[in-house]
């Protein structure tokens, strides 16, 4: 057998929790293995274990037929191994080139040789495809063009083993496109590769094998990825039968209710406006940096305007600061989690009910400690957070109930009128997917206007009931449900390769770029 | 009888000064046989607390060197509440409104006194080297902060001035702490101002503050024969200096005597415990200018 | 089942042990320093008396009053470095107010309102201006200072109006008056920490102020609020030394911001924002007073008493840190 | 590609524009410390003269030696506060095994050694026994300050080596040594923290300790190494202090920390680790001391010398704060 890579009755025992509970499977060389299963299955974790972060509590790890303790990173890269973890690992205030060879940096004469340096990192860089400047600061970078970073960071490892946490998290199209090409070099060349997603259809396009968590033991090891239907993918990870994912279901619309008018910002050049309307699902779709999660800032007050206004229900909304948004109803679940959306050593409960307690004190300024308990009692069990109780630091849930816990956030105010999600459901397993598209239509269908910015291209599709599409910081079309196609979208965010631009509601002839690319999109529903 | 403790308290343990003090407080109590409790009490916070641990500790009384004389009031209500007796030592504790506190016997120096002597003896060098006192600059190192530096420094001054020193010679030297590097530097650029002087004096509020000048009227050439420093406490810094094998600008120091104050007050202040003598309710110490040539001498006069 | 169990994310004997665990986490100050008074107690003459414990108490009163108010600050992730000087800045206003106009009320007035001041100009320094904490309060803390003694002219001010000195003097129960607001101190900002939205979103702007703003805090307006507290809770420490010590002096209180912020970390306060409890601020505060009472006790040399006080230090982080030991990785 | 180019972030000419902006926020510090400079000098009397200007670098020599190390302690998110007690004992030590032996070379051995010893004391209480910076460099600073006063008995230990006193007062080319070894300090730090593994790896576990980790940086051992250095160089300021006043004296230095820590962050370094700039900490160190030097030039009032103090503190963050203004909200 020619297991490269091997975990033999791993366990990892964290206070409070079992994450992994005699998990036993190999990967081999020259495949791509991938790992499902629910948020807080224990897939990182079992990642750090891989990468030297973690000592396992019992259990072994053998790496071509070689046992191995690893007692920190070091020793991990040392035996070949490259991780690049969910939760982004780079120094904010270095440059891209001393990033990627963060401990590995050239010398010379004993003093660094960065113009080597940047040279081997702008080459790699090119090599891949990515375009980037080795000599910019990550602090100055997307979240996207940072994932990409620690994507090369890895690969330059020149690593045996490379290990992919929900990579594509933050990556939208053209870069997605250029790691599923890599990977495929990757093993092309022989290397082990493992690969954890929450989307199924990367899952399909990637891995030879794969294997499925649950609760932190092993459900099953599939060896050809292909023979799996998906149907029994789903069933094996959430441990329950699910349809239609997106659930979506027609709803009559109500009159306008939220208007934005002109509002423009530091990234945002020119004014832009929509509006939105009562027990509406606005999509908002555009490749990565096209604004969209610039402008919903604006809207929340979170960033300083320029112009423009926004009105709820023909009132207009003060500028004071998103708490001014938030009196008014309007809400917002940002795009990057741990920098935005946590408070992180503060508990579950705590994070739930960090805005909504205002409206429920004891003299506009004492806590009620029982009805705040309550109330994440009732979202804890209503999200299906895993945690094991609400008084749980929300930095020791794995992402995706974090994810869960902001949004809970959210859905407990009461006078919820505007609910704009940032990449809502990124890092989210299909169960928790599925249950967040439901509370979508469960707040639209109460009158809500919901916003949802996603660069999965299928949801968008999924879940709206119009998609907005920017571009390069202006909304450049919309497209109602019927005329959203893949196709009409995908015209309208990628940039003109002819000189018009694309009429705004016209399901355009598909450009040269969305034929010749092998774009990752397929349907689920 | 039961066993006498006393306290000594002093505002600035760390100082060689008050390390003697209590050298020969504790000479006296080995002498007289009674326990001495030593406690640094650097502002007037810890005053009032060390009173209270005195008192925990049964001591009848108490010999103190205050962080700033208008703490009299809180010394004269801790003790009295305490029920203990107190003197003061070094620094004369007023009240409120400015007035010496009667009920508080004290031996100690006067600051302005003190200064006056640092600068009656440089005015007699100035005389002895035959210069012009036209032109001679006279740096005061000033920590203006803290009073008895300001008395004293003032006191060296008016000395000066009295010899025929005018006003527009006098410059002024703000140290930002208390150490020898700042009083360097404030030195330096009072020296660049007014490259006009021909000669120096220096004085301070203590050896260090007028090394500090020394030094860095040396950094510009102003050697042994221009310069005339003197200081207040002659303690070790001094001596150091004026046992170097060649003179320097560092002529002497006004000594004071440790001595006298941490054993006399110790042993009046036992005496008044047990009954046996009340303490005068003022004594004034003088001071001695140690110069090279007569160190000796000096240090044997003060017993030290 | 068997396999639920295995499987559920804790047994009840493991939330117990878990639960036990915490708990002594949590208690692990204040039961040390039960376990340190008693042996010092047994030990040291003179240590367990009412007079020395009541003297102990009144040595951190000042400090313990300023710590609660630091702590909040800690929480919210800033620095206070301006509080020694404006313990004397107060303690000089209200000794000339009073010496000028014979009346209690407007001295403390004067006294609270300059505190108020001081601390909302660092507020707003800070949180609108977006001046370094470390910079913005070192520069407050020179200017008060150099305040301070301008309006003395550097010399202390002298109180003799009695019914001010009486309240540093007085006692309740056998409590002097300060140990009493010190102790109300504790218990009001032990409240406004851990019952109240004032002291959460404190605790939120300390963890993370962006997600704290995200989330509705208005990050601003509470860090003008929290200096201004400080503030105000610094000046009347501040008046109440001026009663204790009958003067107002310029120079008084100096170095006193390291006591106190080490009072708060030495009680698990994190510099880094986002953890407090006041339980442990009470505890840091009375082992920094316990440390000195016990030395001045026990005569120990001044010089042999930085080493000690060094050395305690160690050891009160370094025991603190072994519960903690493994909790990671 | 017509794709790639449209889709990246910037365009060539926003790249150029964002190049010019950044050099402006880069060089605004130096830019502005010249201009106050050049103001000084044609409106301060004496300010430009060869004599003051070498005495203001003079009277930063120490500050400046030290800031450099403190630099990178900052820039690793750490803190060190026994600075000022460190210099104090490596000069009384040295001047005490001087007097001893005779020897310079035993002297400046034992001084520098004392220095590293404290040093990689801070650095293992910090890096493995996880002790909080504060606490810990609180600790060593009270009990170095201790040992400075118990082995010099607290009196200032005298020197009268001529060829140690030499070196504090001796000149190449005009400039007195100190500054010169100081100004050796800037280059070779600088070329430590912009051009070596060491600098680079230092700012990384600043920025992100974990990252730093994961990537195989030996944070601990390289924490000690940070430590360990900052003693020497420490150690080195005070022997070098020592020979300029010609006695080691164990109460010189205090507050000096607090004197290092303020002109590296007037100078750009951040107290939560992961930036620092050489250039930067060299100008806050020489606006720290113009500051003084003016001062004292303009005969100010040692009261309203504090007042003014703080009052350009504030002016020149403000200042430096204008420039990122609206960067981020
Ligand atoms: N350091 C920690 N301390 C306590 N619990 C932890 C810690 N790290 C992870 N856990 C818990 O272990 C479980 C497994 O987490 P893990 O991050 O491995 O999940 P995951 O499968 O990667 O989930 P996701 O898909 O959401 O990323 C979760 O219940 C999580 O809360
Ligand atoms: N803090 C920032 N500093 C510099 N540039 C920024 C910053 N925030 C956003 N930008 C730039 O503003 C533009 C819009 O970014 P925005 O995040 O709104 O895009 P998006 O459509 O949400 O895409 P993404 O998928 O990356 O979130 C991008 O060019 C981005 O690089
Ligand atoms: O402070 C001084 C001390 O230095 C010594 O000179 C005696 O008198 C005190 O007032
Ligand atoms: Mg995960
Ligand atoms: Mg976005």
């Amino acid at each position: 057998m020619n297991a490269y890579l091997q975990f033999d009755q791993v366990s990892k025992v964290f206070p409070g929790v079992k994450a992994l509970n005699g998990v036993s499977f190999a990967a081999h060389a020259g495949q791509v293995h991938g790992l499902l299963g629910e948020n807080g299955a224990g897939k990182s974790t079992l990642l750090k274990i891989l990468g030297g972060q973690y000592k396992p509590d019992g259990g072994r790890l053998l790496v071509n037929g070689q046992e191995c303790r690893f007692t920190s990173a070091k020793d991990a890269i040392a035996a070949g191994v490259a991780i690049i973890h969910q939760e982004l690992q780079y120094v904010p205030e270095l440059t891209v080139a001393e990033n990627v060879l963060l401990g590995r940096m050239p010398t010379r004469f004993g003093l660094l040789d960065k113009p080597r340096a940047y040279q081997i990192v702008a080459e790699k860089l090119a090599a891949i495809g990515v375009d980037l400047a080795p000599d910019a600061k990550l602090v100055d970078l997307s979240i996207a063009q940072r994932q990409m970073v620690e994507i090369c960071k890895a690969i330059m490892q020149d690593a045996q083993v490379i290990a992919f946490d929900e990579p594509t998290s933050s990556l939208s199209h053209r870069e997605t496109e250029i790691l599923f090409r890599l990977v495929k070099e990757l093993r092309a060349e022989g290397r082990t590769l493992i690969y954890i997603s929450h989307r199924l259809e990367e899952l399909y396009e990637l891995c030879d094998a794969c294997t499925i968590f649950r609760d932190g033991r092993k459900i099953v090891t599939h060896d050809v990825m292909a023979d799996v239907p998906r149907e029994r993918l789903i069933s094996d990870m959430v441990g329950r039968e699910l349809s239609d994912i997106y659930d979506y279901r027609a709803r009559p619309l109500g009159k306008e209710r939220l208007q934005v008018q002109g509002l423009s910002g530091q990234h945002i050049s020119q004014p832009q406006s929509f509006s939105v309307r009562a027990g509406e699902v606005l999509g908002f779709f555009g490749l990565v940096g096209a604004g969209r999660s610039e402008l919903m800032r604006l809207l929340y007050n979170a960033d300083a305007r320029k112009s423009g206004s926004v009105l709820l229900d023909g009132a207009v909304v003060p500028t004071s600061g998103p708490s001014a948004a938030i009196k008014a109803g309007i809400v917002l679940c940002p795009e990057d989690r741990k920098e935005q959306g946590i408070l992180a050593t503060a508990s579950v409960a705590e994070n739930i009910n960090i805005s909504v307690r205002r409206l429920d004190l004891l003299g506009g300024l004492f806590l009620r400690h029982q009805r705040e308990a309550a109330l994440a009692e009732e979202f804890i069990a209503r999200l299906r957070i895993k945690t094991p109780n609400r008084q749980q630091e929300i930095r020791l849930l794995s992402g995706g109930n974090q994810q869960k816990v902001i949004l809970a956030r959210w859905l407990a105010e009461p006078g919820l009128k505007v609910l704009i999600l940032d990449e809502p459901t990124r890092g989210i397993d299909v169960g928790a997917k599925n249950d967040i598209y439901r509370i979508i239509h469960e707040v639209a269908e109460q009158g809500c206007c919901v916003i949802v910015i996603s660069s999965e291209l299928p949801e968008v599709l999924g879940i709206s009931d119009r998609v907005i599409v920017m571009r390069e910081g202006q909304i450049c079309g919309e497209l109602p449900r019927e005329q959203a196609s893949e196709t009409a979208v995908l015209a309208l965010a990628l940039p003109d390769t002819a000189p018009a631009t694309a009429p705004a509601t016209a399901a355009a002839a598909p450009t040269e770029t969305t034929e010749s690319s092998a774009l990752p999109i397929r349907s689920i529903a | 009888a039961d066993a006498v403790k006393i306290g000594f308290l002093v505002k600035q343990a760390e100082e060689p000064w008050f390390q003697d003090e209590w050298r020969y407080a504790e000479q006296a109590a080995k002498d007289k046989g009674f326990a001495l409790v030593k406690i640094g009490v650097p502002n007037g916070e810890k005053m009032i607390a060390a009173i209270d641990n005195l008192a925990a500790q049964k001591a009848q009384g108490f010999v103190i060197c205050a962080p700033d004389v208008k703490l009299g009031t809180a010394v004269e209500r801790a003790a009295r509440r305490n029920n203990m007796k107190v003197i003061s030592v070094d620094d004369r504790l007023v009240d409120g409104s400015g007035k010496p506190i009667a009920s508080i016997p004290h031996m100690g120096i006067s600051g302005y006194a003190i200064g006056k002597q640092v600068g009656e003896g440089i005015v007699a060098e100035i005389k002895a080297r035959k210069w012009n006192m036209a032109e001679v600059g006279a740096i005061r190192v000033a920590y203006d902060q803290l009073p008895t530096a300001k008395e004293r420094t003032m006191g060296a001054i008016d000395a000066l001035k009295a010899a025929g020193l005018v006003a527009a010679n006098v410059i002024d030297a703000p140290q930002a702490k208390t150490d020898t590097e700042s009083a360097f530097n404030a030195a330096n650029i009072a020296l660049t101002k007014n490259a006009r002087f021909k000669y120096w004096v220096a004085v301070g509020l203590n050896d260090e503050a007028v090394l500090g000048a020394v030094r860095a009227a040396e950094g510009r050439g102003i050697k042994a024969d221009s310069m005339i420093g003197v200081g207040i406490g002659g303690a070790k810094a001094a001596e150091n200096e004026l046992n170097k094998p060649a003179a320097t600008g560092f002529f002497g120091s006004v000594m004071i005597s440790a001595k006298e104050h941490g054993y006399q007050t110790s042993v009046n202040l036992f005496n008044w415990i047990t009954g046996k003598a009340v303490p005068p309710a003022e004594v004034q110490t003088k001071g001695m200018l140690m110069t090279r040539a007569n160190q000796a001498e000096v240090r044997k006069q003060m017993g030290q | 089942m068997n396999v639920a169990q295995m499987n559920s994310a804790t047994t009840p004997a493991a939330q117990t042990n878990q639960r036990q665990r915490q708990w002594l986490v949590d208690y692990s100050m204040p039961l040390g320093y039960v376990v340190l008074f008693a042996v010092l107690s047994a030990t040291v003459e003179n240590f367990f008396s009412l007079t020395n414990v009541v003297g102990l108490m009144l040595s951190v009163a000042q400090i313990g009053m300023v710590a609660c108010t630091m702590m909040l600050c800690l929480a919210s992730r800033d620095f206070d470095l301006s509080v020694g000087s404006t313990i004397a800045f107060a303690g000089v206003l209200g000794a000339m107010v009073l010496e000028h106009t014979g009346s209690v009320l407007l001295a403390v007035g004067a006294g609270l309102a300059a505190g108020a001041i001081i601390g909302a100009a660092n507020g707003v320094l800070i949180a609108y201006l977006r001046v370094n904490a470390l910079i913005a309060t070192l520069a407050t803390m020179l200017m008060v200072r150099g305040l301070a003694f301008i309006v003395s002219k550097g010399q202390a001010v002298g109180i003799s109006n009695d019914a001010f000195i009486d309240f540093g003097d007085s006692r309740i129960f056998g409590l002097p008056l300060p140990v009493l607001v010190c102790a109300a101190c504790f218990v009001v900002f032990g409240i406004l920490l851990n019952q109240t939205i004032f002291g959460r979103n404190t605790l939120a702007i300390g963890g993370n102020p962006e997600a704290a703003r995200l989330a509705g805090v208005q990050v601003e307006r509470l860090r003008v609020w929290i200096f201004l507290i400080q503030g105000v809770v610094t000046a009347m420490a501040g008046l109440i030394l001026a009663s204790r010590i009958t003067s107002g002096q310029p120079n008084a209180a100096q170095g006193f911001e390291l006591d106190v912020i080490s009072a708060c970390v030495l009680g698990g306060v994190s510099l880094l924002g986002g953890k407090a409890r006041i339980f442990g601020v009470l505890i840091g505060v009375l082992i920094m007073g316990t440390v000195e009472n016990v030395m001045n006790l026990l005569d120990v040399d001044a010089f042999y008493q930085y080493l000690m006080r060094g050395v305690i230090l160690l050891a009160a982080v370094l025991l603190d840190q072994l519960k903690t030991r493994g909790e990671r990785r």
